[in-house]
């Protein structure tokens, strides 16, 4: 390197001084978390997909029923069984009403004389399966926020708590959790078939003997990491009580965990929720659920495809969403990934 | 039993013989004489003193045999028994030879095993279910057994001699002989059982067999086979030298074992009856379970709406019974306008029952709502909130959901609200009387009107509904006691017991009489079906043009 | 001499006790503090300082011995009251200026926690009043009260977490190795802020670190650990002047100089526990060789250093 | 060690017990009897019969003696199945569950931390998505479907594989695949997030600075690490699935435990429900426990720590 | 002098969530055959990008190289394929992390750690990897190295991990050596005996060694060359004399006033004010006159070009310029100087470099 350079102006070479404190200055605008989180957030394309299909999926839930002119929960029996049939779709092959009668495949629509289109098709009794499957899916994401609620209030706070105080506490909570997951959940759910209307309690009900066992497990593993860690350590010094630790300092730091567990335990309480249908403590008949449409609708795999299709294909994307969401708010919501 | 049955099998058996000519001309003659089949659930015991369900009382139907058995026709004729008994003036006393027939092991079957089978089944230590229930009040001391005040060598059954065996009765019995082909009265060779102990019939070799089968390869659990007998009395008759059966619950599963041939039958549920409706392969038979609704009068010690009887008709007449069994179960089910099944029982002539009596509580929605407003008017409302209790079978909630979309559309001011439990759960909520109205059933557990019409007496365990109808009461008992040697009467007291209870009282609502649907390979033939007891008899099965 | 604030009275601290994988991290140690001055303690990785700091301020509770502030028993404190009490008087400086404070809370919330805690402050405005006055106090400024500590520099942090500890207005602080994971220019920030601090308000230090050039520039006694033990304790300049343990000696001689010529020439000491050489029946206790000079030897050592 | 596991027995039988108790009274609390017929009876023609089973005691009493004989190993005979003793009952259909279930999650783990070890080492590309839209429909449709759905297709469709009953192990392929699906996506999600955070440790950076290529990155050093919480959860999916799966079982025709356990509680066959649970819970623990000594296997850290965690 | 590695205008931008953070902005730099250089500069100047991307150890989603070219044997390295790359690491040139406690695989024994450079790039068999790994550790001083082959790095203690780091490093007598930070976790004696060994070492084998860190003591002690980073470039390169006794840069004085000196009992440290520059928008001109009280009106303006101090010594600070105003540098500082012979302040005195 050389000192060649052109002349530069002498006025250039005057002494400035410069306010040190100025040099403590943060460029960065001013940001609260969830901002913050939120512009992170917005770069994820898959999250920003999902959320649009979110919010495609919530908003249906609500108007998909009344966008056809059949009630879901009409029941029409010479209507039975049929495949969809879409106007418009029907030329190229698709939904066109075509369906399997024992080997042979043919427009059951014509067969049976029916003018109407069902768009998803109907079900065994001949509902249509269009309003259904939306009326579904908001029973479906309904239960979806009750085990979510579920999840947070009991198992995290078990889980939490179990670990925050440990020995003794954690053993015999521990042990707690061990006879709850080892008493057969049928059994209580027969038994609370007795004492209990069936519907929307009973489904919380019988979500929060078990549902949340999963999350405390998780939940107490992330404590016992995080307990020891030097801003709880400083939080205790300065005399914090244990439920300002555990809520100010713990909890925020396990939410991406607990984002992701929940996204395990979401489907598994949406066919909990048809199981207990089955057994007569969910919903009350002929209300459908997502759950409870799947589990019709898969032993007709084979000459009705369309009654599993449509409900798998929702709950799919539904939780595919959800995953990729969650996904994106773990990476926005991780302090690592900041810059 | 039944003329259009047989008229649907044989067809589908003509259309088929043509198409498999072809094939299978070689072997034609001597094909291998195996059949297989499903079977839905497992076996829960064969020890005739302790079966008390439909699959182990088939499975003894043909391993086992009692002093009858049903024919083809599904008529009792004479098994074990030589010929016809001796029966005594006052019907009270009957007097058997036994035929010289073998158990499976060699020894020969001798009056003895019948007395030892009785007083096992009736006495308490053994705990069966059926044996007190068939045999109090009925066989002499049955009761007084039961109650502590007799011994067993008390029980109205002695062996003269090793062949010769007479029974003692408390009360006439007409259809006495075609109860003597239920699992609960067959023999059992006391030698063998007392040496088995506790393993009596825990598994295939743990027992005997005097029935044209021996049961193997089968150790409590799972799948089991029949093998032929070859010590049965009338093995000649026997084609069949082994039958598989696997379980299988799924009827998918089962359709699928079947089309791809690794299964010769397969019974059909309601959505795969629909595929299947025209298929030649499909075989219809009707079955002797008529289904209902109770209605339940009062809940919990407070009057229901249903304690009104034109509410009880107004709902019993509004849904259309023919949609039901066409579109809803669409398995052969037939409407019922009755009580006492069709193709059940029959009088000395061949004349069904039904024809005795009539037609009640037929589907008009006009009438049903004409009882419906003046039901409302007597209960001075419009609206009515009914809970309808059923079980929570697909099928079951199917006919529910049916069930509610039709009465609440045909009764204005009507909602149902279902209750889908499991089947333990109705038993509990029907014994302490909690449900307005609960779709029942009943299957018969022997050959006689009385099997139904007992039901729904004042004191009838299966009543629980707080209906009560002292001359129904009176008719039924007359059945048993002053009508029992007569019985044209006898049939037409019932018939009035039927309309009084249907057509006055509207006490329960009839809904369908179940049919059942299989597919059914065209090579098996003479495969035998039955109304009460063992369903199949596979004794003059065959198999033929596979 | 100045009055003692803090009597640390054979201090036992045994991880996993009776265990197989027992690990005295601070085996019967004996200082005290005086009010106003610095104590710094020095040591190898490991050695127990930390836990030394940790167990003093309750967050371990001790396996044996006392701690005495300010005449009371730390330890045996029992009421709610008392403890929060203390908990104001003592407070505690991490080590780690990013472990210690919690990502997800804004800088003025965790400069406030100690102040929501005891309740020093009335209404949203006093606190965050107050919580400025404190950021100046450290030389940072207002505009970073609504920030989240991942958007501060290292030394900025550790500078946050004086804050916060300063919050409620303590007598005592243990600043448990406050800048060994910052850079040099860094440390300098820290460490003159720690001093002027303790001019304005008087405050009394236990300084733990274990870089000796630093420490001797803030302390004004230092104490030398050594596998959980008190080996060595003596006014700063005492002990890097005429250090008598070896390992004290090893440690100084170790100490890295921005000086090349120095370094080329440097010579360091091993230290090996066996050369001591003590017999079994030898007592080895802490010893006070010159007036506030203790050192953990034998009576035979410490007639040799007497001569010394 | 030794003195950890001894602990954790003592708990496994406290643990047991409460589990036997709560659940006989539960049971006992079951509306129907564990007579099939009982509903066709009268009133004293029940009692006699309940008699002889030692149903009339009051519950204290059969608690205490059904406890007593528990205790001696004594699960009593069922009740449906006339004769049969629980024990053979259970370990009889526990084998075809065991088989699936451990398939299941053989099969299943290794291609879910396939899945999770390609989503992690191509973290956001198009193969991250697919390997997690893999997983998440494999957590989202339950495994009952995807039995359906493999029947049909290999079964009917193609003929390769039976349709259902048991017959050898080519029985046992489709409806292990049916119950892969679920440790399929948890062992993906769980191993592309720890994965994720493993291959960003100092270690993994040392690893490449020696000259390690990917797949000894990926499978020598980090896949070892990233292995902890995938034993924590994948511990009780497995004692789930190694005890039987209804639905599926149901479909195959396969005569296992998880089938028979639905039966049992619906027939109200106490001693078989009580068998079964017991078995369960036996296993669940017993792998709890095992998960925690895996730790220490796994990680070689934590078995310096000993229970200490 | 034989040049082993050549860094050429190196510029590289790593793509956040934030925005692009431009962490290289123009880095040049040589190392010649057994030679040690030191690169010094606070947390976040870059010291550790630069090395990762001679060793291409950055995350490939995000990292953009913009500029430059480092050449190694002959060949640019940025350009050669991963295949390639994956020879050159460990074998020609190795690297020494900064956490000797994060740095070693917490599942895997010891000495398979070690012996997996020698297998790979050595093919030596396994027999044979394990002999020379035993050696290895022999030779960084660990007391019973076959014992010790099976352990895992938890059982070792600090300064013991970091010597297996090393032994790791050394495994295929490496052209070049890249210690980043080696000892910033260590306590001093420890310290101490690593510097020791890694010297005793480089005579043995000959190998060029960067080696970074933050602590100038460290640097007096093992650098022939320094390079002092700020701001993602290089502001002062020379020999460690020139950079201790003749500093050049404002910052170079600012980290050496910041140490305390034992023997002088100092009333305040100095300490230089303000944070390190903001890389997502760095300030236009010398990224450390917002910080430095020796500011000139270009500083806020254009970025100065280094100038030459001596053949071996640059510095790139507009001070440097005819132009510009002669400013005393801090006493300390001028203290320094006068020890050294080339500088303005030297007095002749004795002590300076001989
Ligand atoms: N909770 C604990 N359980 C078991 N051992 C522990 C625990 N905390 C610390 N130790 C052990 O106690 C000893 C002293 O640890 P301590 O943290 O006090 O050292 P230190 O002197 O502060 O070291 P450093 O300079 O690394 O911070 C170490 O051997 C450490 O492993
Ligand atoms: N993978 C990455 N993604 C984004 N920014 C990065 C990444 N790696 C480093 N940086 C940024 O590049 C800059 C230089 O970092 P570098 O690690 O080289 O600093 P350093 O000089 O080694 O500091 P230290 O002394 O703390 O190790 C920092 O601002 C850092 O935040
Ligand atoms: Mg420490
Ligand atoms: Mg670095």
């Amino acid at each position: 390197m050389t000192n060649n350079l052109e002349k530069l102006p002498k006025d250039s070479f005057e002494r400035i001084t410069i306010d040190s404190t100025h040099a403590e200055k943060i460029t960065k605008p001013s940001l609260s978390f969830w901002q913050d989180a939120w512009l992170r957030i917005r770069k994820n394309k898959a999250a920003i997909i999902s959320m649009f299909i979110l919010a495609f999926i919530v908003i249906m839930a609500f108007v998909g029923p009344y966008m056809v002119k059949f009630d879901p929960q009409e029941v029409n029996v010479t209507h039975a069984n049929l495949p969809p049939k879409i106007p418009g779709l029907e030329k190229w092959g698709i939904a066109d009403g075509q369906g399997k009668l024992g080997t042979k495949t043919l427009d059951i629509y014509e067969v049976k004389k029916i003018d109407e289109y069902y768009w998803f098709g109907t079900d065994s009794l001949g509902r249509d399966l269009f309003s259904r499957l939306w009326m579904g899916t908001r029973i479906s994401l309904y239960i979806a926020l009750v085990a979510a609620i579920i999840d947070v209030f009991i198992g995290v706070l078990y889980g939490g708590i179990s670990a925050y105080y440990g020995g003794r506490t954690d053993d015999i909570m521990q042990r707690i959790v061990e006879v709850l997951i080892g008493i057969p959940t049928l059994v209580i759910v027969i038994l609370m078939l007795l004492v209990m209307e069936p519907g929307i309690w009973a489904i919380i009900i019988a979500i929060s003997i078990t549902g949340w066992i999963g999350m405390s497990r998780i939940v107490r593993g992330q404590v016992l990491k995080f307990k020891n860690q030097e801003f709880v350590l400083a939080a205790k010094t300065l005399g914090a009580s244990d439920s300002r630790i555990i809520g100010k300092h713990l909890l925020p730091n396990i939410m991406a965990i607990i984002i992701i567990n929940m996204m395990f335990t979401i489907p598994t309480a949406i066919f909990f929720e048809a199981f207990l249908s089955f057994i007569g403590l969910g919903l009350q008949a002929p209300a459908a659920s997502l759950g409870t449409l799947i589990n019709d609708g898969y032993k007709f795999l084979e000459y009705q495809p369309h009654m599993l299709f449509f409900p798998a294909v929702l709950i799919s994307l539904l939780m595919i969403a959800f995953n990729l969401i969650g996904d994106g708010l773990r990476d926005a919501l991780d302090p690592k990934m900041k810059d | 039993a039944c003329g259009s049955k047989d008229e649907d099998a044989d067809t589908s058996k003509d259309t088929n013989k043509d198409e498999d000519k072809g094939t299978t001309e070689e072997t034609a003659g001597d094909e291998e004489q195996v059949l297989n089949l499903i079977e839905v659930a497992e076996i829960p015991s064969v020890d005739s003193s302790i079966a008390e369900d439909a699959v182990g009382f088939n499975v003894l139907n043909n391993v086992m045999e009692g002093l009858y058995r049903l024919d083809q026709e599904s008529l009792p004729v004479p098994a074990m028994a030589d010929g016809e008994p001796e029966i005594s003036e006052d019907g009270l006393t009957y007097t058997f030879k036994i035929r010289d027939a073998q158990w499976s092991n060699g020894t020969p079957v001798t009056a003895n095993d019948f007395v030892y089978a009785w007083q096992r089944a009736v006495d308490p230590e053994t705990g069966s279910p059926y044996g007190p229930y068939l045999m109090e009040g009925m066989v002499k001391n049955a009761t007084e057994i039961g109650d502590g005040k007799a011994e067993l060598a008390d029980l109205g059954i002695t062996a003269k001699d090793d062949k010769t065996l007479v029974v003692e009765l408390v009360r006439p019995v007409p259809y006495f002989l075609s109860l003597m082909s239920f699992g609960t009265f067959y023999p059992l060779n006391e030698e063998f059982v007392t040496s088995q102990g506790d393993k009596y019939a825990s598994s295939s070799d743990t027992m005997i067999y005097n029935g044209p089968f021996a049961l193997s390869d089968w150790d409590g659990t799972g799948g089991w086979k029949y093998v032929k007998n070859d010590k049965y009395w009338d093995k000649d008759t026997v084609k069949l030298s082994a039958i598989n059966v696997d379980v299988v619950k799924e009827t998918s599963t089962g359709v699928k074992l079947y089309d791809q041939g690794d299964k010769d039958r397969v019974v059909l549920s309601a959505e795969y009856a629909m595929q299947y409706a025209g298929d030649p392969e499909v075989t219809n038979e009707l079955e002797t379970s008529v289904f209902y609704f109770k209605y339940n009068q009062e809940r919990l010690g407070e009057a229901t709406p249903l304690a009104n009887v034109d509410i009880r008709k107004a709902v019993s007449k509004a849904f259309n019974k023919a949609e039901l069994t066409e579109a809803v179960l669409a398995n052969g089910s037939i409407p019922a306008d009755f009580l006492v099944p069709e193709d059940f029982t029959y009088d000395a002539d061949g004349k069904d029952f039904r024809e005795y009596s009539e037609t009640f509580l037929e589907y008009n929605v006009e009438e049903a709502q004409k009882h419906w407003e003046k039901g409302l008017a007597a209960l001075g409302t419009d609206t009515v909130e009914l809970e309808l209790l059923g079980g929570d079978s697909e099928n079951a909630k199917k006919q529910q959901e049916w069930f509610k979309s039709e009465l609440e559309r045909n009764l204005p001011g009507l909602t149902v609200n279902l209750k889908e439990v499991p089947f333990a759960v109705r038993l509990e909520l029907d014994e302490t009387g909690d449900y307005d109205i609960q779709s029942a059933g009943w299957g018969p557990d022997f050959q006689d009107p009385i099997s139904f019409m007992e039901l729904f007496t004042t004191n009838s365990p299966q009543n629980k509904m707080n209906y009560s109808n002292p001359e129904l009461d009176a008719l039924i008992e007359s059945t048993k006691i002053e009508l029992a040697k007569d019985p044209v009467a006898r049939w037409e007291a019932f018939a009035k017991a039927e309309k009084i209870l249907l057509e006055e009282d509207a006490a329960v609502g009839p809904t369908y009489q179940r049919g059942r649907m299989a597919l059914m390979k065209p090579y098996v033939k003479g495969l035998a079906t039955h109304p009460f007891g063992g369903d199949y008899s596979y004794k003059w099965t065959y198999i033929e043009g596979k | 001499m100045a009055k003692k604030l803090l009597e640390i009275k054979n201090l036992k601290q045994y991880f996993n006790e009776g265990k197989k994988n027992e690990v005295r991290a601070v085996d019967d140690i004996t200082f005290d503090i005086y009010k106003g001055e610095t104590l710094g303690l020095v040591g190898e990785s490991g050695c127990g300082k930390s836990t030394t700091g940790r167990t003093i301020i309750r967050l371990y509770n001790a396996t044996g011995g006392e701690v005495i502030y300010d005449g009371i028993d730390v330890h045996n404190k029992k009421s709610k009251k008392d403890l929060k009490m203390f908990n104001r008087k003592m407070q505690m400086i991490f080590q780690d200026p990013y472990a210690s404070l919690n990502p997800r809370m804004k800088v003025l919330d965790i400069i406030a926690e100690g102040l929501d805690i005891h309740g020093l402050v009335k209404g949203t405005k006093e606190r965050t009043a107050r919580v400025n006055e404190l950021l100046e106090t450290v030389g940072l400024n207002r505009e970073h009260a609504n920030r989240y500590p991942h958007e501060f520099s290292g030394g900025q942090r550790q500078r946050l977490g004086i804050a916060r500890a300063l919050a409620v207005e303590p007598e005592f602080i243990i600043a448990d190795e406050p800048i060994s994971a910052l850079d040099v220019s860094i440390q300098a920030q820290v460490v003159n802020l720690l001093k002027e601090l303790q001019e304005e308000k008087g405050l009394t230090y236990l300084f733990i670190a274990h870089d000796l050039s630093m420490v001797k520039y803030i302390s004004d006694r230092i104490g030398v650990m050594y596998f959980g033990k008190l080996v060595e304790i003596g006014p700063a300049e005492t002990l890097y002047t005429a250090p008598l343990h070896p390992y004290t000696q090893s440690l100084l001689s170790a100490i890295p100089l921005p000086d090349p010529n120095y370094e080329r020439n440097r010579v360091r000491k091993g230290y090996d526990p066996k050369s001591h050489k003590y017999l079994d029946d030898e007592e080895v206790t802490m010893r006070e060789v010159t007036p506030g000079h203790f050192v953990l030897c034998s009576q035979r050592e410490f007639d040799s250093f007497k001569k010394a | 060690m030794t003195k950890y596991i001894t602990k954790r027995v003592v708990y496994m039988f406290l643990s047991l017990f409460l589990i036997a108790s709560f659940t006989f009274i539960l049971m006992k609390l079951l509306p129907g009897s564990p007579l099939a017929s009982a509903a066709k009876l009268s009133v004293e023609q029940r009692e006699v019969v309940y008699e002889k089973y030692g149903l009339n005691d009051p519950i204290p009493v059969q608690y205490v003696r059904y406890m007593g004989n528990l205790v001696q190993g004594d699960f009593g005979t069922s009740f449906q199945y006339k004769n049969v003793d629980v024990s053979y009952l259970i370990v009889k259909k526990l084998k075809y569950s065991a088989i699936l279930g451990a398939q299941a999650i053989f099969v299943g783990t290794i291609i879910g931390i396939i899945l999770g070890m390609i989503a992690a080492l191509k973290q956001n590309t198009i193969w991250d998505y697919g390997s997690t839209i893999v997983a998440i429909l494999g957590i989202s449709i339950p495994s009952f479907v995807f039995a359906a759905l493999l029947q049909y297709v290999f079964a009917v469709h193609w003929q390769i594989l039976p349709v259902g009953l048991w017959d050898g192990w080519t029985s046992s392929i489709l409806p292990s695949i049916a119950l892969a699906m679920g440790p399929i996506a948890i062992a993906a999600r769980f191993i592309r997030t720890e994965m994720i955070e493993v291959l960003s440790s100092d270690y993994i950076m040392l690893a490449k600075a020696k000259g390690a290529n990917w797949f000894e990155i990926a499978f020598k050093h980090a896949f070892r690490n990233a292995l902890i919480p995938l034993v924590t959860v994948l511990g009780p999916v497995a004692a789930g699935l190694l005890t039987g799966s209804l639905v599926v079982e149901q479909i195959f025709a396969i005569p296992g435990i998880g089938e028979q356990f639905v039966k049992s509680i619906n027939s109200n066959d106490f001693s078989v429900i009580m068998g079964t649970t017991m078995f369960f819970s036996v296993f669940l623990i017993v792998i709890i426990l095992i998960v925690d000594i895996l730790y220490g296997i796994i990680d070689p850290r934590i078995r310096l720590a000993g229970g200490d965690k | 002098m034989e040049k082993v590695i050549e860094v050429k205008n190196l510029e590289l931008s790593f793509h956040t969530f934030a925005g692009e953070v431009k962490a290289i902005r123009g880095v040049n730099f040589e190392v010649n055959k057994g030679e040690t250089l030191a690169i010094v500069g606070e947390s976040g100047s870059g010291k550790s990008v630069t090395t990762k991307s001679i060793m291409r150890l950055l995350p490939e989603s995000s990292t953009e190289f913009k500029n430059g070219e480092i050449l190694f044997g002959g060949k640019d390295l940025l350009k050669i394929s991963e295949k390639e790359m994956q020879k050159v690491r460990g074998k020609d040139i190795s690297m020494i992390f900064q956490d000797p406690m994060t740095s070693l695989n917490p599942t895997m024994p010891i000495g398979r750690q070690i012996m997996e450079p020698l297998l790979k790039h050595q093919k030596l068999s396994k027999a044979d990897a394990r002999k020379k790994s035993i050696e290895l550790l022999g030779l960084v001083g660990m007391p019973k190295p076959e014992l010790r082959m099976k352990q895992y790095p938890h059982q070792f203690s600090g300064g013991q991990r970091q010597r297996i780091v090393i032994a790791v490093a050394l495994a295929c007598n490496p052209k070049l050596l890249i210690a980043d930070e080696p000892t910033t976790a260590l306590d001093v004696t420890i310290q101490g005996q690593i510097l020791e060994l890694m010297k005793d070492l480089q005579q043995k084998i000959d190998t060029s060694i960067i080696f970074i860190t933050h602590d100038l003591g460290v640097v007096a002690n093992v650098a022939d060359r320094v390079a002092v980073m700020y701001g993602g470039q290089i502001v002062e390169v020379g020999t460690v004399d020139e950079i201790f006794y003749n500093p050049q840069h404002p910052y170079t004085w600012g980290l050496l006033s910041s140490m305390p000196s034992l023997d002088a009992a100092e009333d305040k440290l100095y300490a230089i004010p303000g944070t390190p520059p903001d890389l997502l928008a760095p300030p236009k001109g010398d990224a450390f006159a917002l910080r430095s009280e020796y500011a000139l009106k270009i500083d806020l303006e254009q970025t100065p070009p280094m100038f030459k101090v001596s053949d071996t010594h640059y510095a790139a600070t507009w001070l440097l310029h005819p132009d510009a105003p002669q400013v005393d540098p801090p006493v300390g500082i001028v203290e320094r100087m006068k020890t050294f012979p080339g500088s303005r302040y030297y007095t002749g005195n004795a002590g300076g470099a001989n």
